[in-house]
Formats: C-alpha cells, structure tokens, sequence
C-alpha cells in the first residue's frame, strides 16, 4: 500500500484485508471501497471504454463514476459494479471489464485505431450489405464488442421489501439534512433519514470544507447530531441506502444494501427495497462535481478535484502526491489545503478565472506555499501511455507550456443534483451564479435544502432551512458554521478547452461512460439532430449507467454555444428513474420464484396427492388434471380409463373451484333477469338451471348453474376462472346502473367444497352415503336441488351433470369435506367408483356436446352461435348484452356456429387448434392465404366411441349437417377426411339425464 | 438518391474529420398550403409522406410534428417485429410490413439494423397451449412461418431461460422465425431523410391545435405557427388523434394508457431471440449495446405522462427474475412510458370518414412499432385514392356500429 | 404510486383499485330503440381527454364499492373525488394546467423538467 | 391454537373462530331485526368495530358487517341466527365459519413487521385502535381487525399454505 496514508481519518480502520485485482492479491484497509484500496496500491489502469477501448482509470468517488465498473467474481460474477462505491472485504475477488486478452493489452483497442471511421451514428451509415449479413455477420460482431460486464450467473436472491408511511422523508444524511432534523427532534412529525453512505455528515466528512461547527470539529458535531437524533422518539434513520426513484403522490424507493463490507450470506436477504410513502420530502442529496472536456480528458490519473479531496477526508489515502489541479470556481482550494495538512504539494494550481476574480486568500496561500500559480488559464489537454504523464497549460498569453505530473483533477463547477427532483415532475430552472439547473417550481409536496437548491453558501444555509422549513412550526436553530473557503461561490463559464492539434486521433470526450467525444456533438448538430433529445439518440450522450451524471450539463453547455442559443432554450433531456442503477432481484423482493403467485388449494388437496394426482394450474388453482393408478400411467391412459369407467359406473370430481355466489334481496328476481340470458320468472322454487351471462357487445363472458331458492334468493355457479370476474361484474351493475335494486350479493366460494359424482350407479352411492334422502327420478328430477343439515352444517345436493351422466352435485362445509370424501370412496368401492380429473370432464363434456367457455368461445361467440337461442328469455324486455344480439353483424345468417366433426377414417386423429378446410392437400409452400370455415375447438379420442370426437365453430356450420369437408394436420400436407355431424356425440335425448 | 451512406462514405468523411457529412432534413417553417398535411411526426407519418411522394407521386406534403421527429410511441418502444397475428385481416396487414421490413434498410439507405433473430410466445398453462395451437395453424394457413416449440427446444434456444422451476412453468412455445428487432429512432430518421429528399416539408415544435372544416370537406389546420391549407388531412397521432379528431366534429372509441418498458446495464450477448410471454406481461430482447429491452404491461387507467405506475414494473421485474435467473445479480438502468391507444377490439383504425379529406391512423395499441412500414405503406394508398387498400379494408371505423370486430385480445378469460 | 383516497375508507394505494373507465355513461333506458350507430356508441365509445377526466373507481382490494373522480390525464392529478350519487361536479370548478389540447402541461410530467 | 411465530418482538398465532358475513342497508329496521337475533347492536360507522372478549362486530363496507365470534358457541345456534336473519327479506346472511383462515399478530414490531407484506398505512393516526380494513398482505384479500394492540388477519382458506409459508420465510430473511 504505497500511496500516502491520511492517519488522522476517522472513517477508516487500520486493520488490514487482502483483495484479489485480475488473478494479483493486494492489501487494504478495512472500510475502504474497492477504487480507495486500488488508489492505495497505486493501480491507475481499472476499465477499457465502451467503445474505443481506451484504458481507463477511476474519475471519482461516488456513485457518479463513468470508469471504474468492474465485475466481482466471487458474488456469482455481478458486473457492472461501481467501485468507487462497491467496499471491499477480506477474500473479495475483482476483476476488470470489456478487455481481451488482458486489461494492459486488449484487442479492442483496435477501435480506438479505427475511430475515425467510427464517428457518431457510423452503424446507421453501413452494415446495410447483402440481406441477412447483418444478422450473421455484422451484428455478431458488435454485440461482442459492446456491452460491458460479463453476464453474471444464475441467483435466486432473498432480497424483501420493506414499506414505510412517514410524515417527513430527509433524503441525505448530510450537513442540510442534519440541521432539518435536529430542528425536527422530537416533534409529532414521524421523520425518516436516508443516507447513502455508511456513515452520517455528507459535505462534512467528504470534503475539508468546513472547519468547525459552533466551535465543535465536524466530526464531534455529527456524532453528537446522530446521538440526538438517535434518543428521540420520532426520528430513524437508514444508512448504507440510496433513494432511486420518486414516483407520484410522494412514494420513493430505497435501495438498502445490508452486506457492505461483508461476504454476503446467500440465505439471508442482500438487500432490502424500501417503499416509503411521506407527506412532506426534503431533498438534502447535495450536488455533483461536473468535468471539464479537454484532449485526452480520459487519460487514467485524470480525477475530479472534490473527489481526489474525498478520498484523503473520507477513505485516508491520497491518490497522488503532486497533482496537477485545474479549475473554474473558488471551491478548489480546500483540496490544496488537505495536500499541504498531508505534507504533500499540488505541482500547478490552474484557475482560468480572470486575475482579479480569483481570492485573494487563494493568491496568498498559493504563493505561501510557493504552489506554481497559473491565473486565467487552461489546460490544453495530457498525454502518457495508460496513464497521465504531461498536461499541456495555455497561459492567459496564449502560450502552451507542459510539465510532468502523474495525476490532473479539474473542476468544472457543480450542478445541484435534480435528478430526483424532476423524478417528482418538478420544473427547473438556469441560474447563472452558479452557472447550472436549479429546483424551481415543485409539482408535490417537496422541499430542496442546500446545495441540491442552488445554495452553495454555508453563512446563510440555516436561515434558508428555518425559513423553508418555518411551515412545520419548529424551532430556530442557528450555528457558527466556519469554512476553508470563501463562502460566495465564484465560477466562470468552461465547458471545453480547444486543441490546436489537427490529429484526427485527438479526443475531448463529453461522455466517458460511452466513448462520445465533443467532434461527435459538432457532427450531430452539422447532420440536422439538433434537437437536444435527437443528439442524446444519435451520439448515445449520457445514456450509459451513469446517466451522464458529470458531463450531461457540459454537453448542454457546448451545444448551446454550438447553436448560439441560451442554456435554457436548449432545455434537458427526460430524467428517467432509477437515479442509479436498481437491483432487478431487490425491486422483484420475495413475491417471486416460490412465492411469484399463491398456489390456491381445495380443502381435500392433500387427499389429490396421496392419490397420486397430477396437477394443473387453473388461475391460481392447483386443480386435479388426472389421478396415476400406477407409476408409468400416462395421462392419456388414465384419461382414457377414467371416462370409460365414469360412463360404465360412477366417476367423482373436486369442483370446489367453481365460483358459487349467493344473491339475496326484494328484487332479486329483476336482477337475475337483467344479467343473465335466460327468463327466471316462471323457474319454480328449489329448481336449478343452466343460465349463460353475456357482454354489452353481446359475447359469452361466463356461464354456469343457477339454484333459485325463491324469488328472492338465488345461489348462481361460475366457472373457476370467472369467478372473480362475474362476481365484480354483478356489483358494477348492481351499483352504478341499478342502485334502486334492493340486492346483496355475498361470494360464498369457498364457504362450500363441491363433490360431483355421476355416472349410472350414481343413484345407488349417493343413496347409501345420505340414507335419509329420497333419490328416487320422482322425488329428486333432474336439475332439481335439495338443502339438508349434514352433522348440523347446512349443506346441499343439486341434480345435475356436465357429463352427461346421471349426476349430483353435493355442496358440504369444508369442515366435513374431507370426512364426507372418504365416506363417498367406502360406499362407492362396490360401485367401481373412479377419482377424475378435469382432462377427464373435458372429454366426458364434449362427448355430450358441452361448450367450454374460453374454450369454445373466445370472445367473439354469441349465445346464437352455439345454438344456445332456447335460452334467450324472448319476452324479456331488457338483460346485458340483447340489444347488440340483433346488430347486423351479429345477426348475419354466414357467422361461425358450433358443428361436431369426425374423420371418415375412424383410426385417424384431429388435433386441437387444426383448421377445416375445403381442399384435400395443402401446398408444401403455402404463398397465397388458403381460405378456411374454422378451427378445431375441442378434440379427444373417445374411449366410450372409440374414435376421435371433436367441436368445431366453422362458418354457416348449421347448413353444413353431413357435409365432406378435410382438417388440416400440424406438419403434413395431406389433410383428414372428415364429416360435419350434430356437436351431441353421445344419448341426444338426455334419457341418461332424466331417468 | 443525393444522400448515399456506406462503409465508402465512412471512409471519405473519416479524412475530413467528418466535418461535412450533409444535414439530413431541413426543419423549415410551414408554407401557406400543402396538398396533403400528416398530423403526427412519428414512424408511421413520415412513412406514409415517404410512400405517398414515392408510390403516389404527391411530393407537396408537410409532416407537422408538435414535438421532436420520432419523439412519441416511436422513441419509447420495445423496438418488437412480429405478425403472428391470429385473425386473417391482421396476419395480412403485419405481414404487408414483415416483409417491407425486409429490405428497408437497402430501400432507405438507411441501416434500421433489422435483425430477424425469431419471436418466440411461451405457453405457462393448458389454456395458453390450446389458444397457440390455433393460432399456429391459422397463421400456416396464411402463408407465415410460425411453428410450435416445445421445452427442449425452447432451451437450445435461449439457454438462459429457467423452464421447470417456476410458478407457471414453460409448457411451450409460439416461435416465428421471420420476426426480429430493429432500431426504432432509425426508422423514422431514415423516412424523414428519404422523404424531405423528395421535397416532403418536416416541421418540428409545431403543435395542430384544431382541423377546420366546412359543410363535412376539410380545409386545414390551425397550429401553433398560424392556419395552413390542405385538401387532405391525415391525422397520425397516437393518443392525441381522438382529441383532434373531436375538433372535426369526429370521434373515435380510443383510450389512451400508459405502456411501460425498461432497460437493464450492458453486458455482453446472453439472448440472441426475441421472448414474450403473456400471461406474466414480460417481454424480452437485447439490444445490439448489450442492454436487455423489457415490455410490461399497460396501466389500468387512461393517462399522458408518459410515466405510468411504478408496481407495473414490479409485476414484470418478478417474473424476469424468475424465468431468468441471471437477473438475480443484474440492475435495471432505465424505465420510461409511452401512450398506446386502444380501441376496443385491440386493433387498429386505418379509415376514412364523414368528413371529406380526412383520414385517421391511429389505435394501434401495443403493436404500433412493428406495423410501421406497413401501416404507412396502406395509409399512404387510402390517402391518395380516397379509397382503402385490400389489406386495410376491415379497419374501418363503421366495425364499431355494425359489430364486425377484429378481436385480437386473444381468447376469453381461463375457464373450465 | 397515486394515492386514491376511498370516499369510504380513506386514503389508499392505487394497488387496490380498479379503473372503470369514463363517468356518467348511462346505460340506455331502452337499448331496443336504440339504432346500431347509437347502440355502438354507447358500447365501444368513451371519451379519451389529454386534461380533465371524468371516470370511475371501484375500490376491488377494499370495501369493493364504486365511487366517482375527477383527474388530470396529463398530470395524473386527482382534482376531486365523490360518491356515485352525488350530482357531477361542474368542469368550470376545475382549471387544466393545459395551454392548448396535446400541448404539454405547464407543470412538468417529468418530460419537460425546464420551465419554460 | 397453534404458534406460528414467537420471537421477543413479533408473535403471530393461527386462530380459528366461527364467522357471519351479514349485508343489508343498514337502517333501523336492520339494527333491529340484528339485535333481536344475535343480541348485539351493529357498529354504524365505516371500518368501526364494537368487540368484548367474546366477540367482534365490524362494519366493513357500506353493506357489509362481520361478526366474530372469539369464544367458540354451540354451531347449531349460529346455523340458527343465520337463518333467522335470512327469513328477512332485506337482510343475506352466510355462514363464514369454516371457509376463512384466522392469524393473531401481536409484539412491540408487529407493524413494521407486516409493512413487509403490505404498504398498508398501520400507524395509529391512519388506523386508529378498534378498527378494521379490507386490503392487500402478501397479494392476498384479506380482513385486518386493529383491537388493544394486536391485529386479527383472516382470509380465504384456499391461500392457508402460502399465507403462513410467507410470515414464516420473512422472520428469518
């Protein structure tokens, strides 16, 4: 660790760790980042650029860095990691980005050779060469030279969110955001500090700024600050957590790392997301230093003067012993303050501000400590091999001089950092004191305190913060704040410096992050994309992870010189959230892998799996799909086993899933008639009946079973995806269209489980499983239902059948759900009585000519296209969706309605989703669209039949009976030879039903 | 052709420092009158002033954009190609711009970078493979290559992606190899240059405030730099179309949501397909920079910040983690909004009107970028002929009172 | 995310509610009268304002009960909120930050952060 | 009774209680007909609850009240009150008891324990004691009952497993 230790800083241990650089083990100090400890060891080279792959080195100290982004291989290869933000620990394992072989020697570099053929926007302009050479050839070979990390592997993250509802949210635990607090202590506001680093004091930790405070050094007032703040009742603060996002009605997003410094533990959660909704949010989150574009002004050993003085305040190590240090404004000073208290010497102070503008306590103290002193100006750029060696200096006379320096920190200024507040949709506006955007008109409930509003004065920073703050009713709090500096900000205006050399290698970048160089901005303008959002597209200014965070004001800068307008007419590009890049792991939080959506069970699902039942997701139903009578059983087979058996004896099925909704009130009647289609007025007392409920548009939405009690009580089933939708498509009527309807409806799915059994020997189970009710044809017709007390439960039998079968369907409390199950199986043993699945009702149901809806129908299906018109209540003046059942389109004689259809030859199989079609052989090639009548609904080889069976909408499909039309196949060109016949394949009388 | 771009061109600007490559369009102020006015600055206006000067020979056109060219819908989607359409109109109208797709960059002389490297639609549950099968075989039958995958497939494909050990797994796949990729501000820089090249006027920062007209006939319309003429008025918009349409006396059953996207940081290739899976709303492709482009899905309310709600990203970020592990350890750099216009039957209006001259193109929802070429290409004909093309026929705005939908919301709800 | 405050239960996340769409659309007395022109406006057509909005949410997460609101499409302001049967609030109380109909907002929707 | 959870600062039980869901417009022939049946006079303010240690009665919606019952009674006379309460026309009551799931919560970080499955407003100003909600924990519907410093969650049995498997999974993370 050979660079100069600052022993006296407080925020770094001396213990010592060992990291691990590209394969080479360095020490360093325990709290430093991974760019302090590479600066400790004297490493300068850490990245090759985007683009050119020019080497690179670190730039800051903060989460701003466009350079150093390396990828940590030892927490499952996580790339794009800012090193100046990222800290080590003892065994972390880093390594370098976008460079092959090595970072010293990297192939790509031969882009740099190349770049002026690679000026902006070069790829719109070529790679247009034969058709499909871009996607073989040249497309290949960008994308394997851009991006930058390598792609990390496989994580399943812990990470939770954690939600907060607070009054005041203070964003920065620095000097601002200490004083709002302090002046919050203790009140009745609920108060939430967020803090980036691990420790509190912003500006006065990170900087020599500032002296001391009402006489106390800064260290001693943070810490008696944070002991405050800490013993109150209504303060909390959160270090180690950057807000990312301000979304509206003041709700922020926090990103909380909880293993800095630590080798994460993988079943603990990494990160934390915190959701704060506030009523009031003080941004205190400071400013950022912005650079200055120069020839070669990304040479490694080029650092921004504010961060070069952090690293000695904050982290202890001084990167370089002699900088060279350039600047436009009166801040710089303190850094050479820091060097001369660490027995170091800056090798030039160059300010390209006029002679008589500059301090002259800054003359004085340069010439105290015979610091070369260059006023009014320049560099004109720096050269050296993978790192600086010479800056070239232009004198006020216009002469260039050069000398030796190993490192160059310039200072262009500092734009207040209103990334989140234009995130609030706040407006800003140009303030040309400090020559930059400043919060001016907020669109929520934010204040902007310090630095982040423009105010860079430390005299006058609590009167601005009692003043703004004056409507939470606190008390004064005034403080003897004492600077190294002056305390009025001075600045010139610099965006660039010039270059007289002529090379066309020479670069002045705007954009480090993506290789965009100041030529590209002129180029831009030249080529018309003049519009600031244009230029950000065609050059890909600030659009790399850093979001242009030092540079994007600067560009702002020269393309206002460039088309002679005001800074402000030129106006910004969209700040689009995150501030920083956000952790995908930690915004999915636990809701996801196991927990992504809730695996909803019956009461009896256990009893599915001992049975050794395989499952399918119905909405979020775990439904039964089919049971294995033994290990090899595939699904066909049991399907097939299934259905012959429920046929010949008794098959059973969960169908807790169905939706059941119990409708009460005076007009229930009224209402039943307007939602659905059929007529309920005449339907007798304990009667049930199939009812379908359509759109305004006149489309099947959902169907299902109604149980009319009496004229003012119904309980209607709905299929289980439906559920939720009818019963909220109920009270949307019942509320807004109906109001005067005396109507209530409760949702009472899962207050009942249902068992449907049919099947011949239906009769003979049910029987002996209630032996005090009557089943007899006579005492129990056909869709007819029954309520008993079942071990003093309510509970209820419906006769009815979506297979055809003689059925019932039982409706028991889910306490004896299980318990009346199992009574069922021992009655039903001497039946041959069958567990199915749905594959199974999906079978039995179109044997019978059952529709499915989603299935059958598919949005576009009226009640008239599957002959349903008997159950259009004709004398009903009014229910959703009539009028649109007589719209021209809907009542044209050519719509697709439902037909049945088998193949001539018996042995043949249609599948799913197939088109019926009128010619006998497709094209292998198909070029011109062949006409089709429709497509395969539903299709099952029938065990009961033993043929394929299938449903079909097919155009004019009633005038079509017995008519030879082919069904497509998936692969082949030889389509099947089928016949058109009735949907209902199976006992079209219904005898089965209603014996 | 003045402008010709190739590698040559890179070369012979490469010695002059590039200092005088040529500007691409002029952005000139408005002339009194134009036989034609495209309201609407975005892929699909300056494609239909292209295919108009270039197909109809009507050259005295001006784009009128309120904005900055290409600022809308085209410079905030997830960039998708695809025509896997299910009913036939809507094969036909994305297939007519799949294959203008495929050699626009050589008919531009502009690189869009189309790649077609595949559009692949996962199958989670039984329902989703039933509604894919269809669409597969309707889609054959018009002449379009989408074929089914099933899990082992999908896999060699996208290596990256977890199949089994999810909540929904992977059942399978829709996949149409032809669909792809392409840079969505190329396109409509390329049409702007072609088109102003034939002497079409593009001006920016100029906002139509209202269409006049008189006894059902356009005139014109008055914007932000004064009234200009026009015999034609085709208003192509997005959102803001059933506003200036309202100001003609016209309306339209649009509703206008946000659609989110977002990208992650760069890296180096991973994905080399195109993923859209449904029932979770999470759309993926990465993009020739390396970043991964991800769709989710509309907001539930009408809006124009171009923002949205941030638990919409939530819902897509949830489901990417798990259907690709390796999000676990990267960050997502950039979320931003359009405004898509829906109309009822998620399709889209390509029609004339009661009103003489006039003509709108809008409603195109989600599927708005990849209709570009296409869309432009049959506007441009309804346009000059007063009389749609075959392929737009049936998106006419009469479908909303006689009831002839074309429902592309995809089958109803799950049931059974 | 917005905060929607329930005239029932209160101030809420937008995660509990459900857009109904435009306000004060009245289903037809007697939609048999109706001719298809008008019966398909009345189905398919619903006003789409950039400014102020005048729709329907129902609180599906919450008390599930449907009340009314006025918002700024452009803003995603809640100007105001009230109960299904209170008469609708006249357009003239509220005053849209829109200088002309697609222009953009005087207040910033965080696209155009400069003020101008 | 079952303990699902017991760390010093959070304690979640598994309860099981019996259950009416009740509608009707509350007026005063309501408040009437529920007196006589069930002895107890429902709360009329929105999200108000009236409780004993025998009981909570709350008012969820504009038309919706739950009954609670703490200690277990004989479920005939619950089968009974509820038809009762139905024999009126204006008044749908069903019986709740065993389609929903009960968790006790209590402990000195019981909110900021929740706040990690819902954004739910919890602190007392917004939420005050002896109230109710209906909102979102863990993407599930559920009821969230505020009595002297502990919360009573239900929701339907159906999400039973990934409900608790989700309070489980967080104490440790």
């Amino acid at each position: 660790m050979s660079a100069i230790n600052n022993k006296n800083c407080k925020y770094i241990s001396q213990v010592e760790i060992k990291i691990t650089f590209d394969g080479k083990s360095y020490s360093a100090f325990d709290g430093d980042t991974v760019a302090s400890a590479l600066l400790r060891n004297n490493i300068r080279l850490i990245g090759r650029s985007f683009k050119y792959h020019r080497p690179r080195g670190i730039y800051t100290c903060g989460i701003e860095e466009p350079n150093a982004l390396v990828q940590i291989l030892n927490e499952h290869n996580e790339p794009n990691t800012r090193a100046t933000i990222k800290r080590t620990y003892d065994g972390i394992n880093i390594s370098s980005q976008n460079r092959w072989p090595s970072l010293s020697f990297d192939i790509g570099s031969i882009n740099n050779i190349l770049s002026p053929i690679f000026s902006a926007g070069f790829y719109y302009k070529t790679f247009m060469g034969p058709k499909g050479f871009w996607k073989k050839i040249y497309e290949p070979l960008i994308r394997r030279t851009a991006g930058l990390g390598k792609p990390p592997k496989n994580f399943r993250s812990k990470s939770i969110h954690q939600n907060h509802n607070v009054d005041i949210l203070i964003v920065g635990g620095g000097l601002s955001g200490l004083i709002a607090a302090r002046k919050l202590i203790d009140t009745n506001n609920e108060v939430l500090i967020v803090e980036q680093d691990c420790f509190l004091g912003g500006i006065l930790k990170n900087s020599n700024k500032v002296k001391s405070i009402d006489g106390k050094n800064v260290f001693e007032w943070v810490n008696e600050t944070e002991k405050l703040i800490l013993g109150s009742k209504n303060i909390k603060i959160l270090k180690n957590t950057l807000v990312t996002t301000y979304n509206f009605t003041n709700h922020l997003i926090a990103l909380e790392d909880k293993f800095v410094g630590k080798k994460i533990d993988t079943n603990k959660s990494e990160l934390t997301l915190h959701k704060i909704r506030t009523t009031h949010t003080i941004l205190a989150n400071g400013h950022i230093e912005r650079f200055i574009s120069f020839r070669n002004n990304d040479l490694p050993g080029v650092m921004l003067a504010s961060s070069f003085e952090k690293y000695i305040e904050r982290y202890g190590v001084a990167p370089d012993e002699n900088p060279v240090i350039f600047t436009n404004n009166s801040s710089t000073i303190s850094l050479v303050k820091s060097l001369i208290n660490l027995g170091c010497k800056p090798s030039a102070y160059i300010d390209s501000r006029n002679k008589n503008d500059i301090e002259d306590e800054t003359k004085d103290y340069l010439s105290k400590n015979n610091i070369p002193f260059y006023p009014e100006s320049e560099v004109e750029g720096c050269e050296g091999n993978k790192k600086v060696e010479k800056v070239y200096i232009r004198s006020s006379n216009k002469e260039i001089s050069s000398i030796k320096a190993s490192m160059l920190c310039p200072s262009g200024g500092f734009n207040p950092d209103i990334h989140l507040f234009t995130q609030s949709k706040g407006l800003v506006k140009w303030d040309d004191k400090i020559i930059s955007f400043k919060p001016d008109t907020a669109f929520q409930n934010t204040i902007t305190l310090g630095s982040v509003s423009g105010n860079y004065k430390f005299k006058d920073l609590c009167s601005e913060i009692n003043k703004k703050l004056s409507f939470l009713k606190t008390n004064e709090l005034n403080l003897e704040i004492e600077t190294n500096i002056r305390d009025d900000f001075s600045i010139k205006e610099l965006w660039e410096t010039k270059t007289n050399k002529k090379s066309k290698w020479s670069k002045s970048f705007i954009d480090l992050h993506n290789d965009v160089t100041t030529k590209d901005l002129q180029q831009a303008i030249n080529e018309g994309y003049d519009r600031i959002e244009h230029l950000k597209r065609y050059t890909t200014n600030s659009m790399g992870t850093d979001q242009g965070k030092i540079s994007s004001i600067n560009s702002l800068g020269i393309v206002s010189k460039i088309l002679k307008k005001k800074i402000s007419e030129v106006g910004t590009t969209t700040y689009r959230p995150p501030y920083a890049p956000l952790s995908f792991a930690a915004i999915a939080g636990r809701s996801t892998y196991e927990y992504y959506d809730p695996e909803r069970k019956t009461p009896i699902h256990n009893w599915h799996i001992k049975n050794n039942a395989v499952f399918e997701d119905v909405g979020q139903w775990k439904r039964p799909w089919y049971f294995k009578k033994y290990k090899t059983e595939t699904m066909h087979q049991a399907v097939q086993r299934e259905s012959k058996q429920t046929r010949q004896s008794a098959g059973i099925l969960d169908g807790s899933t169905l939706g059941k909704i119990e409708i009460k009130g005076k007009d229930a009647l009224e209402f039943m008639n307007l939602m659905y289609t059929n007529a309920f007025t005449k339907m007798k007392p304990m009667t049930s009946r199939y009812a379908l409920m359509l759109g305004e548009d006149g489309m099947i939405m959902d169907d299902g079973i109604i149980c009319k009690i009496n004229d003012k009580h119904f309980i209607a089933t709905t299929t289980s995806g439906g559920a939720p939708k009818v019963f909220a498509h109920m009270e949307e009527f019942l509320q807004t269209e109906w109001p005067h309807l005396q109507v209530y409806l409760n949702s009472i799915t899962e207050q009942f489980t249902t068992f449907n059994i049919s099947g011949p020997k239906a009769r003979e189970i049910v029987s002996k499983v209630f032996s005090d009710i009557d089943f007899s044809n006579e005492k129990f017709p056909f869709m007819t239902f029954k309520t008993f007390n079942y071990k003093n439960t309510q509970a209820r039998i419906m006769r009815a059948s979506f297979t055809g079968e003689l059925g019932y369907e039982i409706y028991i409390s889910p306490q004896h759900a299980l318990e009346l199950w199992e009574l069922i199986f021992k009655h039903g043993k001497d039946f041959d009585l069958v567990p199915y699945g749905t594959e199974t009702m999906h079978l039995l149901r179109a044997e019978k000519g059952y529709v499915v809806i989603g299935q059958e129908t598919d949005g576009t299906v009226t009640p008239i296209d599957i002959n349903f018109n008997w159950m259009i209540g004709k004398k009903k003046k009014d229910f959703i969706g009539k009028r649109s059942l007589t719209r021209s389109d809907t009542a044209r004689e050519d719509r697709k309605q439902l037909v049945g259809i088998v193949p001539l030859d018996k042995s043949q199989f249609i599948e799913e989703g197939q088109h019926i079609v009128e010619c006998e052989n497709l094209p292998s090639k198909i070029k011109m669209p062949i006409e089709y009548l429709g497509h395969i609904s539903s299709s099952y080889h029938s065990p009961n039949l033993n043929h394929c069976i299938s449903m079909a909408m097919i155009k004019s499909g009633n005038k079509l009976m017995g008519k030879k039309l082919f069904v497509s196949t998936p692969k082949g060109t030889k389509n099947i030879p089928v016949e058109i016949v009735s949907p209902v394949f199976i006992d079209p009388e219904n005898k089965r039903l209603t014996s | 052709m003045r402008k010709k771009y190739s590698f040559l061109s890179l070369i012979k600007n490469a010695f002059t420092n590039n200092e005088n490559w040529e500007k691409m369009w002029e952005s000139p102020d408005p002339k009194k009158g134009y036989d034609v006015i495209i309201v609407g600055g975005g892929g699909h206006g300056l494609g239909t002033a292209y295919y108009l000067a270039k197909e109809h020979g009507i050259k005295n056109i001006a784009v009128i954009e309120k904005g900055w060219l290409g600022g809308g819908n085209t410079g905030r989607n997830t960039t998708i190609i695809r025509s896997n359409y299910l009913w036939n109109e809507s094969a036909h109208l994305y297939d007519h711009s799949v294959k203008l797709w495929e050699n626009l960059s050589e008919e531009l002389n502009f690189n869009m970078m189309f790649s077609q490297r595949g559009v692949m639609n996962l199958a989670h549950n039984e329902h989703d493979i039933k509604e894919m099968k269809r669409r597969i075989s309707a889609n054959r039958l018009n002449g379009l290559d989408t074929q089914w995958l099933d899990t082992k497939e999908i896999e060699e494909l996208v290596p990256i992606m977890n199949t089994k050990n999810l909540r929904y797994p992977v059942l399978g796949a829709a996949f149409q190899p032809r669909g792809g990729v392409a840079r969505h501000d190329a396109v409509a820089w390329g049409y702007a240059l072609r088109s102003n090249e034939m002497g079409v006027d593009i001006i920016q920062n100029c906002e139509v405030k209202d269409i006049q007209t008189d006894n059902h006939k356009v005139k014109g319309v008055n914007t932000s730099k004064g009234f200009i003429k026009a015999d034609k008025v085709a208003v192509v918009a997005s959102g803001h179309t059933s506003v200036l349409a309202q100001t003609a006396g016209v309306k339209l059953p649009l509703q206008s949501r946000p659609l989110q996207a977002l990208v992650s940081e760069p890296i180096k290739p991973v994905i080399n397909t195109v993923v859209m899976s449904n029932a979770v709303h999470a759309y993926v492709s990465q993009s020739d920079k390396g970043e991964l482009v991800i769709g989710a899905g509309t907001d539930g309310y009408n809006s124009f910040t171009q923002r949205g709600g941030y638990d919409v990203i939530e819902e897509t970020v949830r489901a990417i983690v798990e259907l690709y592990p390796i999000f676990g350890k990267m960050k997502m750099l950039r979320q931003w909004g359009g405004i898509v216009d829906i109309c009822p039957d998620a399709s889209p209006i390509i029609s004339k009107c009661d009103v003489k001259g006039l003509y709108f193109n809008c409603g195109w929802g989600t599927g708005g970028f990849k209709a570009t070429p296409g869309s432009a290409n049959v506007f441009a004909h309804t346009v000059a002929n007063d009389q749609p093309h075959k392929i737009n026929e049936a998106f006419n705005l009469e479908r909303f009172s006689d009831g002839r939908l074309i429902d592309e919301h995809g089958a109803a709800a799950v049931a059974h | 995310m917005i905060l929607i405050n329930c005239p029932y239960c209160g101030e809420r996340e937008q995660s509990e509610f459900s857009n109904g769409g435009e306000a004060h659309v009245a289903r037809p007395k007697n939609p048999e009268a109706l001719s298809d022109k008008d019966w398909g406006q009345y189905v398919f057509y619903r006003s789409n304002p950039k400014g102020i909005f005048y729709e329907r949410w129902v609180h599906t997460h919450g008390c599930r009960k449907w009340f009314n609101a006025v918002r700024d499409t452009s803003t995603d302001t809640f100007l105001k909120i009230y109960k299904l049967d209170d008469n609708r609030p006249d357009i003239s109380e509220f005053k849209s930050t829109l200088k002309s109909p697609s222009g953009e907002p005087s207040v910033g929707s965080g696209n155009f952060a400069v003020k101008k | 009774m079952t303990t699902l959870i017991s760390t010093d600062r959070v304690h979640i039980t598994q309860r099981n209680f019996q259950q009416i869901l009740i509608r009707g417009d509350g007026k005063d022939r309501f408040n009437q007909i529920i007196t006589k049946e069930t002895s107890l006079q429902p709360p009329s303010k929105n999200l108000e609850i009236k409780t004993s240690d025998q009981y909570i009665f709350a008012k969820n919606s504009f038309d919706q009240w739950t009954l609670v019952y703490l200690v277990e009674r004989d479920y005939k006379e619950i089968i009974k009150t509820i038809s009762n309460l139905n024999s009126n026309d204006e008044i749908l009551a069903s019986d709740y008891s065993y389609g929903q799931v009960y968790f006790e919560v209590s402990g000195e970080n019981k909110d900021e324990f929740l706040n990690k499955l819902t954004q739910f407003d919890l602190r007392n100003k917004k939420f005050p004691d002896l109230s109710m909600a209906q909102t979102l924990i863990a993407r599930i519907d559920c009821y969230i009952y505020k009595l002297n410093n502990k919360y009573i969650i239900t929701c339907n049995k159906s999400y039973e497993d990934y409900f608790k498997e989700r309070l489980t999974d967080l104490i440790n993370l």
